[in-house]
């Protein structure tokens, strides 16, 4: 689950890193008793929107007044970026920045441990940096046996060079952030700019910070930060149904057991000349009910022609599938043909299941490739 | 002699009394794997169908000899059921659950990978050797005994290919599947490594996705070290970029990652590559029959 | 360093640890206002002292009133237990026992582990459980790798036969002193008894614990703790002064660098029939000002009747031991004789200065075992 | 051959700028040692008599091919720069610091084992191979090249065997000060591990002392994997029960740890035990002169 800028400063204040002080505002009035709250002085308007770059986007904006805060909010809002709508800012303190630096932890899946990624060259695209300048971006694994210790920080500061004078306010985010990360369950925690002031201080001028969705049961204060709003409405409802579920262009409506053979199934469904209408993995194990609500997921989208349900069983019963076919034919009102692709645990009662029932509109087939086929038929074609 | 489970595979099922930690325990048993015990604190002393449920997997061990575990815990259990297995000296743990947080395996792989201890999973359908043992959740009436060895990412999908050479009339020494999660506990490389070395294994199969990089350095290890014939699949040629498709495995930004860049990868170094099922069974079946 | 039953409550108390609920008294009158301040109802007064066997020798007593809490502390304090006179003594609740368990932490040098001991026959002496019950005693190595998890306590709880009831309450406390063991760098942390009280809660009754003298920097407040009183005030002197001293029976001063080498010269003493009147150990590198100050310690003991320096400089050198032999002839009356061997880092130089200052009273010689036979020759024997 | 330091070592000293890190750095490489690099964290890029210092273990090894570090820090930094040797790749770690914390040592130790990087210490004098190398405080000159392997648990007192053997005519070929905390890396079965297999060694002597039962580990250890000739020497014969003698290795309570339990664990094994140094430097020499 990503967080937005003031969500991850929040987190970043819980943990002792040094941060802006600011608050944010969902409208221009709020943006201006924002600013007044700081002390009245000059303050940066930052939308919050879950989408890089933004500074370009016009984003981001310095007001000398509370007055100018609320002009400026007035600005941000409702900014479109990157499809994402700017739906609240973000009022902070500006401050004297003599230095921009990058510091990251990123959880590196194939090293299987955390990366930490520190620049003297931040502020800007650090992807940019790391291929024009690989040399200015310091890159250390943790090794997660021995955790963050002061050698650790030690090399990522000689190694970025860092000047010694500042080693020990650096450090010290270092330090705090690798707390956050772990006490948090972080997957990512980004700051950049990494800001150097005028006075020699470091603080932490943003944040991006995601964190592991199968954490969340044990940090139910991030679980309340989400912002519903912000979703696709389908992809909510999937994920409050637990589901898996993306949307994508096309026509076919696709539902199978397992990222692995969804993705397989798009694949071919597009090789026969379809065109899928969305990615659906209802995981494994899933009941009749669970059937039933995906069905649902599905339809809510009016694109749709037909759908295909592609469900090799393991640990999940084909008997169960066949049951919540059956039943959300029952509860629902489903207008478009489904092809059914039976096969593993409980595979023979399962087809048994729907072949005694001989729903109308349900086409049972014994292969993946002819199932595809007989879907894009039913669609239409692309 | 097949990989990971065989005769030899003494099996204890921790979260044994469990709807799903019952079912497939049995189903394994039924396949003539060696179920020797079951785990579940507080109902030591009791027993499912015939199979003696211990407290701790310690007792287990000391009691039946068990050298192998399968995880049917909670996902917020299941670091914790590793921990104690590997403490109780189990060799080789099949995690078959899934949704367990990315830093607590992290620290469950860091403990196990210096100390030799196998760890399949999490969120995998286990392991099948055809003929001698099945610990996991893959439905083993679809494989024959075989000499093609099947590694995959993805349970399903390893079905579903494992279905497609069958129907070829080709058979498998051991179908493993890795999980699909951010910390997994055997890499490609690992499983290439077991079935290089193991005698009934004439030819590989790897089952890939987008997301990662292990493929890739799957592909380095076969030119290096695999004299055995390779070929592979790779799943999400149509995955738009920049969406997460189900587990974090499916995870794709900008080129890098993506089906296309592995299945160029994988070729260069020799493998063959198939863009659906089918296909990749068809290649298998023209090498086979040449 | 060996903490009292009360600091070690206090301790438990700190980490959450369920412990009774006491005070410290110094008189009779201090233990009646602690009774009272504890509700006036039964109190347990109990002597504090660094040894055990305190029960059987009268130094634990049920008192019914504040007035009767104030008679028995009376009695106890003075008392004289194995050589420990009791100066103070701790005034707590008395609580319902329905069971005494035992349960311990100790660190385990030869496993190189945490070892974790629990028994359901607590309140007794756990040696003779071990060796009359070693079936009612778990031992079980915490692995420093994993750290104590869920299966550990439960492995602990199983294995020693606690009820299940019980494993909630004992469990809690088993993991809070697992916390403490660590956070305050604890060699031994002994909860004998636990008490399982009629409602069926868990209750540590009892504290002994011992904390890393190396770690003591950085926990003060234990440091704070210490009985200054209670030492021997030459081994109090030797800890302030950084030389490991321990105090022995004979005439025959030993001063040496390394425990081994030191214990090594005891031995040879006593085979050539003296007998040493201490261990010290001025330790790796030490400087002139060490060895005045060691001497110091020496002297203060009026049965030395010699002194025997055994030097094999390594990270010590030997002309700093004779700058500091020298140095102290000048600044201490020593009325004694003193036997110096001088060996390894700088020792030709260490022998010149000696030879040269000749000072009277210093019997230089070459061998180990020369140097303890002049020595025991000059103290007059055993 | 020698063992743990040799013409192959090649050191790395970290807190080399320090008074006794300097002064011990400068002996080990006047006795012949390749002394490579020193770290001191902000003085990269100065040297100390021509040794090149730098900032972190990693750049001195990177620049240098540094394979074995001596630490030479205060002690609470110490265990912090065995984690930053071990990190970067050194094989062998001597740590000479002394007053390390009992729980930081467990964690080092714990991480260094299973990994298989060898540490010396703490609060160890080190190792020095007559002729070939010495790293740490082991006073060369005592020491002549030969084929006694000599492994203790006391500084000083290994100086003392090593002097009195030296004047009976008899030369070593290391000698290892394992160091006597509670937790040290090397103990002394993984020394005569070494030492069996060292062409160069004819025959071990231990010196151990009271507390813990390390040396009666070594004697089922020699029991059964030993085949040179093993002596010993005990020191501790006349300390009282209860009282802890300097380092933490010397804590009697009971029979079990005494001088005279361990003398008779180690003669019972067939080791012959000294009970001073003269006689263990007697018993070899009569041994050698059979």
């Amino acid at each position: 689950m990503d967080l937005y800028e003031h969500q991850g400063k929040e987190l970043f204040a819980r943990f002792g890193i040094a941060t802006t002080e600011g608050r944010v505002a969902f409208t221009p009035a709020e943006a201006r008793a924002a600013a007044e709250e700081l002390g009245g002085g000059r303050v940066v308007v930052k939308a919050q929107v879950l989408t890089g770059g933004r500074g370009k986007a016009g984003g981001v904006k310095v007001a000398d007044s509370p007055a100018d805060a609320e002009a400026k909010a007035a600005g941000i809002l409702g900014l479109d970026i990157k499809g994402h709508i700017t739906r609240r800012v973000w009022v902070e303190k500006a401050v004297s920045i003599a230095k921009e630096y990058y510091f990251s932890i990123t959880f590196d899946r194939g090293a299987k441990a955390p990366l930490f990624m520190l620049s003297t060259m931040g502020g800007m695209d650090i992807e940019a940096v790391a291929v024009d300048h690989p040399e200015a971006l310091a890159r250390l694994h943790l090794d997660p046996a021995i955790g963050l210790k002061p050698f650790f920080v030690r090399r990522l500061l000689f190694a970025a060079g860092v000047p010694k004078p500042e080693h020990v306010g650096v450090g010290e985010i270092i330090a705090r952030c690798d707390t956050m990360f772990r006490e948090m369950d972080a997957m990512l925690l980004e700051v950049n700019p990494l800001i150097i002031t005028a006075e020699g201080a470091a603080i932490a001028a943003d944040a991006k910070v995601t964190i592991d969705g199968n954490a969340l049961y044990r940090h139910a204060d991030v679980e309340a930060m989400r912002d519903a709003a912000a979703e696709d409405p389908q992809e909510r409802m999937a994920r409050e149904r637990d589901v898996t579920y993306v949307k994508l262009d096309g026509t076919v409506g696709i539902l199978g057991n397992g990222a692995g053979l969804v993705m397989s199934t798009l694949d071919v469904v597009d090789q026969v000349g379809g065109s899928p209408a969305n990615f659906l993995d209802v995981g494994g194990g899933a009941d009749a009910a669970k059937i039933v609500t995906a069905l649902e997921v599905i339809l809510s989208d009016p694109k749709v022609k037909a759908i295909l349900f592609n469900i090799f069983g393991g640990i999940t019963r084909c008997d169960e599938v066949a049951k919540g076919i059956l039943a959300a034919l029952d509860q629902l009102t489903i207008a478009v043909p489904i092809v059914v692709r039976l096969d593993g645990t409980n595979d023979v009662e399962g087809r048994r299941l729907l072949s005694e029932a001989a729903p109308p509109n349900v086409y049972p087939e014994r292969t993946m490739l002819d199932a595809a086929k007989r879907v894009v038929a039913l669609a239409g074609g692309r | 002699m097949a990989i990971l489970v065989t005769e030899q595979t003494r099996l204890v099922v921790q979260g044994i009394t469990g709807r799903e930690g019952t079912f497939h325990t049995l189903r394994n048993r039924d396949y003539g794997t060696t179920v020797v015990a079951g785990v579940t604190p507080g109902k030591g002393g009791s027993d499912v169908d015939g199979i003696p449920v211990f407290d701790t997997v310690a007792d287990a061990v000391r009691e039946t000899g068990a050298n192998t575990s399968m995880v049917f815990v909670p996902p917020r259990f299941a670091a914790d059921a590793m921990f104690e297995a590997a403490d109780a000296g189990i060799g080789l743990i099949v995690c078959i659950a899934e949704g367990i947080p990315a830093h607590e395996m992290l620290a469950v792989y860091t403990y196990l990978r210096p100390r030799g201890i196998r760890l399949l999973g999490p969120n995998c359908p286990g392991a099948l050797s055809p003929g001698r043992a099945n610990v996991g959740i893959i439905p083993a009436q679809v494989f024959a005994q075989g000499g093609v060895g099947l590694v995959s990412r993805s349970g399903t999908l390893t079905y579903q290919i494992g279905a497609e050479l069958a129907q070829s009339g080709l058979g498998n020494s051991t179908i493993v599947g890795i999980g699909g999660d951010p910390v997994v506990g055997t890499s490609f490389i690992d499983a290439l490594e077991l079935f290089e070395a193991d005698e009934q294994t004439e030819l590989i199969v790897i089952v890939g996705e987008i997301g990662g990089n292990e493929e890739e350095k799957a592909a380095d290890y076969i030119a290096a070290h695999v004299t055995k014939p390779v070929f592979a699949y790779i799943a999400g040629f149509t995955a738009p970029p920049g969406k997460t498709m189900g587990h974090a495995g499916a995870i794709i930004s900008g080129s890098a990652g993506t089906a296309a860049a592995k299945k160029e990868a994988l070729e260069a170094k020799g493998v063959r590559v198939g863009t659906n099922p089918t296909e990749v069974a068809e290649l298998v079946t023209a090498h086979v029959g040449r």
